[in-house]
């Protein structure tokens, strides 16, 4: 089954109405408030329900020197009424605070896009720190561009004079002004924004109100200036969303809200142990806000002492989790596999980011396939599971509890940069739907050994609690005899019980979704392949190119061990398979080992999610030859 | 434990497991498992509300052998997962059994955080100053010197003194005793026990196939009465067989001395009296060893602070109190929502 | 090309006589010294020119309780004048100090087979120990064997009676009793062991020479003694030896050596950073008795220090190596992530053993295949090559020196713990034989970054050495910009480096031997194939069926990582594959996702290596279906 | 530093490279990267001879600004990988540069064993008392109750004191300095440079973005004179504006205690002297804090011993002087041989 979408499919008519999206761009200094006017304006456009897709992209740096090329901050979005599934290959609309903004964002606009510039911020010493000899601003380069030069600066000053505000705070208002202007161009609201502002400044009403005025103001400049009407937009009509309740949702967000959901339907207290690291440390702080959910957090000394509190966790009785990025999860590996050999539960999530090594930490890769699925000493096989949507996210954490409970193991949640920080609508799950997860902790011996008594369905052996009495038991890292339980060299024990951990998570391919195709036809010419956050691109690629007659389908793969058990069968269907990943191609090599069909790759490693055209280039390219 | 049903006290016996021990015979380990029992015994837990949790090596080995609860994880984490294992349940016992290399060489790190958190477990440190399991190698309390397969001209690193760096690490409660030394023990383990946040009880042990007699220049009968000075809240620092000698401050420096006590030395009265809540003593106490000095022996410190555990557990129930648990669908909603309806 | 056979192979005539290889065990307790009379009797058979194979059997306990089952320590091996490539299948002859050295030892005798018994050592207390509740000696149970008793303690105890010994003493002479026995048995020379006890007693020579007149008393025991005709065995002639000087050597030996060979070609120091670890450590022992030969051996505090010291020395301009087993490797991870990263060279010994988590840590296993080419966060390749015997642990280890110098990355190396301990007679290399491998460091900045400087056909980066004056430079594991090498999140970069790494690596390919075939055809029925210590029972299972017609063949792989070029094309020459592994089927995994060939698995995972029978009876069964 | 050709004393800038340094504005950082080269500069070392090694965090990308040789390894490792280099090449200078978080919290453990063994590297922690690099959360060296991302509540872990974690290890020279005070800090790193074997350099630093003013109650201009005791060795322990407060001996017991000195107070020759090789001393100097007492800044403790790096090459070259570099040939027919002859 590939991940679920938030959007019915569009009636055939409007299939084609690719101008109802729009993408725009805000990129400014770090401490621009980039950032923050974006998701402002993906709220106010989601409120309007339209759909909407964010790319967040900043700099590694804290805060690194202003207007520096590498401090720049960006947020994309794109929305519109149509199935919007990526934040967008080019920019409609770029507007940038400085010149450093616009040199490393131009290239992304489309000819005949609008750009709106700070004009105040085109100063001598600033257009030297982007590098630039000249001032672009009086040159051909952006002729073919919609040029607004706008001196955004003063205007948002003078908006906010009339509040005691130091200079400093003065000049953080730039960022509402610019979302006011932004706002009015593409007619929508401001109400969520000012009552945002209003609660986030609670404790400094001036500010509230200053950025208030400010948001007011490039608003009432847009009414009251005559901006070139290629720049004013409008809206586009609500997108054709699934009916639901909604709320703006990054995947950080949701998989938190999964995991409690999961954990909640199971019985089970939550036991997050974690340590920072970019991009995976919002996990982190969404957990440790909820406290007062009874979810303990602990922020241990180092990955591995974290990924060992779960495992604490877990064999005390709680649901363990630990989260990182590839570098982090590399160190616990040995400690997942004590979980594999005492067959404990543990949710490991990994948010993916671009390596080898520290590599680009804050860009986006799902390269650590080969790690989840292969990288432990010995034959340790666990379940892995990925993520294709920040609300995907939501359904993948309810089914990682549900694996590692129901089959007594760790599971791998693949997610990436993109997801943790990219926004969307998210249509509240139906809680009645959340499956019941309750455990059943093992109450009294039954004879026998009470660790490893098995369910002989799942392969499971029994949870046992610490505290329950007639229970006492010894685990640990050495092989187990297969009826005692206790430490065994024996050799045949061992073939049994490696053949037992094999079956165990082999089987739960009998217990999951049957793949679904998620664009196209089950069987053709073409099947593109993919798992992750390459859904949105993928899929809006396989619907352009089938609205031009091509023969191609999209097959997301939520479960990437085990496979679903019909993948081979399904994918045996097509003529070729094509799989795009963010990796050097880690999903093909498993796809080929597997069921021996010849699945090409399509690879790219930029730290770059895919264009849509990219993939429409590569369809094209793979069905020619 | 399985089996047991009555709730009366249960003997040193009642909390050895029904696997046939696998320590190299004459190994202080076997003196250390009779201690343990016998302070679970006398403390009257109740083996299914105790875990012992434990790295690898001979040490580690220890959960096997006791009819608790025992989890043998990876080298060198034990404290990390009992720190996992506590705060999800805070009302199990806890104990942690660790070696010198287990303890202080891989799992150094996890060490000094458990110290630091102050998290409420007893952490029994078997120190035999070699790699016991891996055949012999040196370990990071091996004496300079130290001829062992990993460095056959002998080791050139200087050894770290485990009860320093407990201390350096922040820690509360800082123990010393003796394997075979049974009477002595089993007090410091109940000790430690009682003190709610990290107890750490450093036991010297004997290793008889890699290091043997690593420490006889103390534990042999004919040194004990000269070397061992155990160290009692409130009593005198005496050691000798008549306890004929004592420490005392050494006058104009923060040090201390051994000086004469009694006929032909100082008055008794003069001698420093131990005071398990000075850490400035303790970590002289510590620092102090043979030809010098004694070894001290005993409780070296215990002044206890809120176990981390309880402080994690406090400001859980604070939250939930000012702002209740809420209901998912509540938690789903933060923020704003709108609804798209059917055929809209 | 497959690891290189020390055996021409022999006349065709010679090639049925499987009676001329006799198969022998000595087992009893830990402390009764099985493994030293094994090691002797290994050597004096050597000095024969017989060719032998060992399987040195010992507990994870350190002295497990005398007496106990657990405890029991054995030593098997097999030799004759054949081509001797395993242990052997079955035992000829049984020699056990104990009941329970017989419990444990006694199914592994074959029919007729001899069993020779220390009767002083079966006492009611030690029969109990082994479980029997009956004397075994006394019953029918050993009816289908030749049971020869002997009261071995009592003899041995005579024999150094005159000596000047302790009770306990007197006792450790039982093992060169039986020994000298055992020699007499196959009519083998004792003086090797003579001088070898003189001088490993040197510093007590009372003891020595007691040993001595035990070791002598047992072979004039057998002199006079009327043995039964059936277990009196005879010299079996010279093997068919290539020429050359021998001496028996494990794969620790080897290794040991072959990386200082490698290291003293390359004009570099060696600096070992290991932590100990079952069954690594040898490795680190041998190095450090290698302090005057200027090997540098770090014992760090954990395996990250280990490896993390290790890349510190390669960096500093030695040939940095780290040694350790599965679980230690695991934590290495990330850190080789890093020298991937900063290309630095790097040589990492996995001494494989059974898993997962701590599992059997003394028992042999290959499953830490995955964990070396897939086992990292990002796309992060690196060659991986592994050794097939003992002897061929001296040519793995150069090439290893070759592949990490030359291309600037860090090598897998892999081995087991049946290979570090298991004796063989070892051909010496031809030190003009080993290739030059002499690295020059860069020595003067000829513009552009020294860091980013690549060898145009290995795609290798230049090695500069801090001291270098004028070649200082920064690096690291962020991206790196492909022409400065200054921290670059540029995206097309990220790409371009990213196709670097693997370029280079894939590159290897190219600069490696042709895949040959071991034994059989080069096309054919059915191919067998292997890597690491399979080779033996391999290799005896292809050549036993080709001598009953039977059209198999084996190819064993050497590169696992990249393949080598032509793998593909001979594979795809026969009709059938099946891939005999110690693990539950890594290399087929990639065998068929590299070349889609529908590759099958023989798996074996108790912690024993296979027996040939079992790979002739896989052969048979794969060619009926 | 590519270019340099001629001999002469380099300049502190001189040891700048050409990349744009990236720390926020304000940041602490830049003060000690400055203090970093200008004790380069005085030193006068060579570039070519000078490594910076670092692990992760804003505090280790100190070595891509200086224009020796620099290598930014991974999250805690710096220790370990400086180790290597050092034990291969001797002759260079090694400095590994570090923060609370990567050389406490994952780096613990390496930090524990370089001390201990006393391996000739210069460490510079940076301690900010927060994760600066990964926006702000705490670190084992932040205060009780600090409020971060991962702890909207406030923290609820007891802090480690570099210094006492520092002593518990082992280490033979410990010093404390402030970001900003150059004049300070130069003397301090010449002298950690100077010192033969693992020498700390604990540095506060102003983490302007996530800690501001962590340390403003003794750095602060109107603090300083109250707050800051520079010792100097065989200096009175003095400070306040005009150095009439002073530190003693508490009479009886084994601690430190403020008086004032000259009219009022104690005369200033009864004020304790310090004495950078007493352990003892230096230990009560690294655990004295305000309010009660002045934080004391300077060369706290240093006292060599052979350093690691020393013995590892003396016990090789004492080998080879023994028994000889064998050459390959002979090392292979280590043990007993025999040749099978061609068609034997
Ligand atoms: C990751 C890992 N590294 C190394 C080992 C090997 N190992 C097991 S125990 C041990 C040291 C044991 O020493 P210590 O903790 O002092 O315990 P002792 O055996 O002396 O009681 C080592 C190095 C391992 N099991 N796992
Ligand atoms: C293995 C690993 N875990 C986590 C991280 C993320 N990380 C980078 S720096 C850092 C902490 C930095 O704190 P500190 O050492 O105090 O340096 P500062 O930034 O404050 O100078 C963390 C957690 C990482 N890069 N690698
Ligand atoms: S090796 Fe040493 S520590 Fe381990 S069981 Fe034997 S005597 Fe005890
Ligand atoms: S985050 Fe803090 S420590 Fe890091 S550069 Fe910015 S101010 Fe300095
Ligand atoms: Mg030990
Ligand atoms: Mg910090």
């Amino acid at each position: 089954m590939g991940a679920e979408s938030k959007q019915t499919d569009p009636p055939l008519e409007d299939a084609h109405q690719v101008q109802e999206a729009v993408v725009i761009r805000f990129a400014g200094d770090s401490g621009d408030g980039m950032q923050i006017a974006g998701a402002q304006f993906t709220l106010e456009t989601a409120l309007l329900g339209e759909d909407v897709a964010t790319f967040p992209d900043y700099p590694a740096e804290i805060r690194a020197p202003a207007g520096s090329e590498f401090g720049v901050s960006a947020f994309q979005l794109q929305f519109g009424s149509m199935d919007i599934s990526t934040p967008g290959d080019e920019l409609d609309v770029l507007i940038v605070m400085n010149p450093a903004a616009l040199k490393t964002n131009l290239p992304d606009l489309r000819v005949g896009g609008t750009v709106i510039v700070d004009t105040e911020a085109f100063t001598e010493r600033n257009l030297a720190k982007a590098g630039y000899s000249t001032n672009p601003l009086e040159e051909e380069s952006l002729a073919q561009h919609e040029l607004i030069q706008l001196n955004i600066s003063h205007m948002a000053a003078e908006a906010v004079a009339e509040f005691d505000l130091s200079q400093k705070e003065a000049s953080r208002s730039r960022n509402m002004w610019t979302l006011g202007l932004a706002l009015w161009l593409y007619d929508r609201d401001r109400r969520a924004t000012v009552e945002w502002l209003r609660q986030k400044f609670s404790a400094r009403p001036e500010i509230a109100e200053a950025n208030v005025a400010a948001l007011n103001a490039g608003h009432a400049f847009g009414e009251t200036a005559e901006m070139p009407s290629s720049a004013v937009g409008h809206g586009m009509g609500r997108a054709h969303m699934m009916p639901g309740e909604y709320r703006v949702a990054t995947g950080t967000h949701t998989i938190t809200l999964g995991l409690l959901a999961g954990a909640r339907s199971a019985g089970l207290e939550i036991f997050l142990g974690s340590y920072p690291i970019t991009p995976a440390s919002p996990v982190l702080h969404m957990m440790a806000n909820m406290k007062n959910q009874g979810v303990i957090t602990f922020q241990a000394e180092d990955e591995i002492a974290a990924v060992c509190s779960a495992i604490g966790a877990s064999y005390a009785g709680a649901l363990g989790v630990t989260s990182s990025s590839g570098p982090g999860i590399a160190l616990k590996t040995e400690a997942i596999g004590l979980a594999i050999s005492a067959e404990l539960p543990l949710i490991i999530v990994n948010t993916q980011r671009a390596g080898p090594s520290t590599g680009m930490p804050t860009k986006v890769e799902q390269s650590d396939l080969y790690q989840a699925v292969f990288g432990r000493n010995a034959d340790s096989p666990l379940p892995v599971i990925a993520a294709s949507t920040p609300s995907d996210c939501f359904a993948v954490a309810v089914e990682a509890v549900r694996l590692a409970t129901k089959y007594m193991t760790p599971v791998f949640v693949l997610t990436d940069s993109y997801l943790a920080n990219a926004a969307e609508p998210w249509r509240l799950p139906n809680l009645e739907a959340v499956p019941d997860l309750s455990v059943v902790f093992l109450s009294e011996s039954e004879g026998g050994s009470a660790l490893q008594r098995r369910n002989p369905h799942t392969l499971a052996r029994s949870w046992v609690k610490p505290g329950t009495a007639g229970l006492e038991n010894r685990t640990g890292g050495l092989e187990k005899d297969v009826r005692t339980g206790h430490i065994s060299y024996d050799p045949d024990n061992h073939q049994y019980m490696t053949d037992t951990r094999a079956a165990k998570i082999a089987g739960i391919g009998a217990d999951i979704p049957l793949q679904e195709v998620s664009v196209g036809a089950e069987s053709g010419r073409l099947a593109l392949v993919g798992w992750g956050s390459t859904f949105g691109p993928i899929r809006q690629a396989t619907k352009r190119a089938r609205e031009r007659g091509v023969d191609v389908s999209h097959v997301h793969v939520r479960y990437l061990n085990p496979f679903p058990p019909n993948l081979g069968e399904l994918l045996g269907g097509y003529e070729k398979i094509l799989v795009p990943e963010m990796n050097s191609g880690q999903l093909v090599t498993m796809l080929r080992s597997e069921y021996l069909l010849p699945a090409e790759t399509l690879s790219k490693v930029t730290g770059q999610p895919f264009k849509v055209v990219e993939i429409m280039d590569a369809i094209t390219a793979i069905l020619e030859t | 434990m399985s089996g047991v049903t009555s709730p009366d006290k249960l003997l040193p016996k009642d909390f050895a497991s029904d696997q046939e021990i696998r320590w190299c015979p004459g190994c202080g380990d076997y003196a250390i498992i009779k201690a343990v029992q016998k302070a679970l015994s006398e403390l009257e837990v109740r083996p299914e509300n105790t875990v012992f949790v434990s790295g690898i090596g001979c040490a580690a080995r220890l959960p096997y052998y006791l009819a608790t609860y025992g989890f043998h994880t990876i080298h060198g984490r034990a404290p990390a997962v009992a720190t996992g294992i506590k705060l999800t349940n805070p009302d199990l016992d806890v104990w942690v059994a660790t070696g010198d290399g287990d303890g202080l060489s891989i799992g150094g790190n996890h060490m000094l955080h458990a110290l630091r958190r102050n998290i409420d477990l007893q952490i029994l440190l078997f120190n035999n100053e070699i790699y016991g399991l891996t055949k012999g190698q040196y370990s990071p309390t091996s004496r300079k010197g130290t001829r062992s397969p990993s460095t056959p001209l002998g080791s050139v690193e200087r050894p770290v003194t485990p009860a320093e760096f407990a201390f350096g690490a922040g820690g509360r409660f800082v123990a010393r005793g003796i394997d075979t030394q049974q009477n002595r023990l089993v007090p410091i383990l109940k000790r430690a026990h009682g003190h709610r946040g990290a107890s750490l009880v450093l036991i010297y042990q004997n290793c008889v196939v890699y290091n043997k007699g690593a420490f006889a220049h103390f534990t042999d009968k004919k040194n004990a009465a000269d070397f061992q000075l155990h160290v009692e809240h409130g009593q005198p620092l005496l050691f000798g067989k008549n306890g004929e000698r004592g420490l005392r401050l050494k006058p104009g420096c923060l040090g201390l001395e051994v000086v004469d006590v009694g006929a032909g030395g100082i008055p008794a009265e003069d001698v420093l009296v131990h005071d398990e809540t000075n850490r400035a003593l303790a970590m002289q106490l510590a620092s102090i060893e043979p030809p010098e000095f004694p070894i001290a022996l005993g409780v070296l410190f215990c002044d206890p602070r809120e176990s981390y555990n309880e402080s994690v557990h406090a400001q859980i129930r604070e939250a939930q109190a000012e702002s209740g648990v809420k209901d998912l669908a509540t938690l789903l909603r933060d923020g704003q929502t709108w609804v798209v309806d059917e055929e809209d």
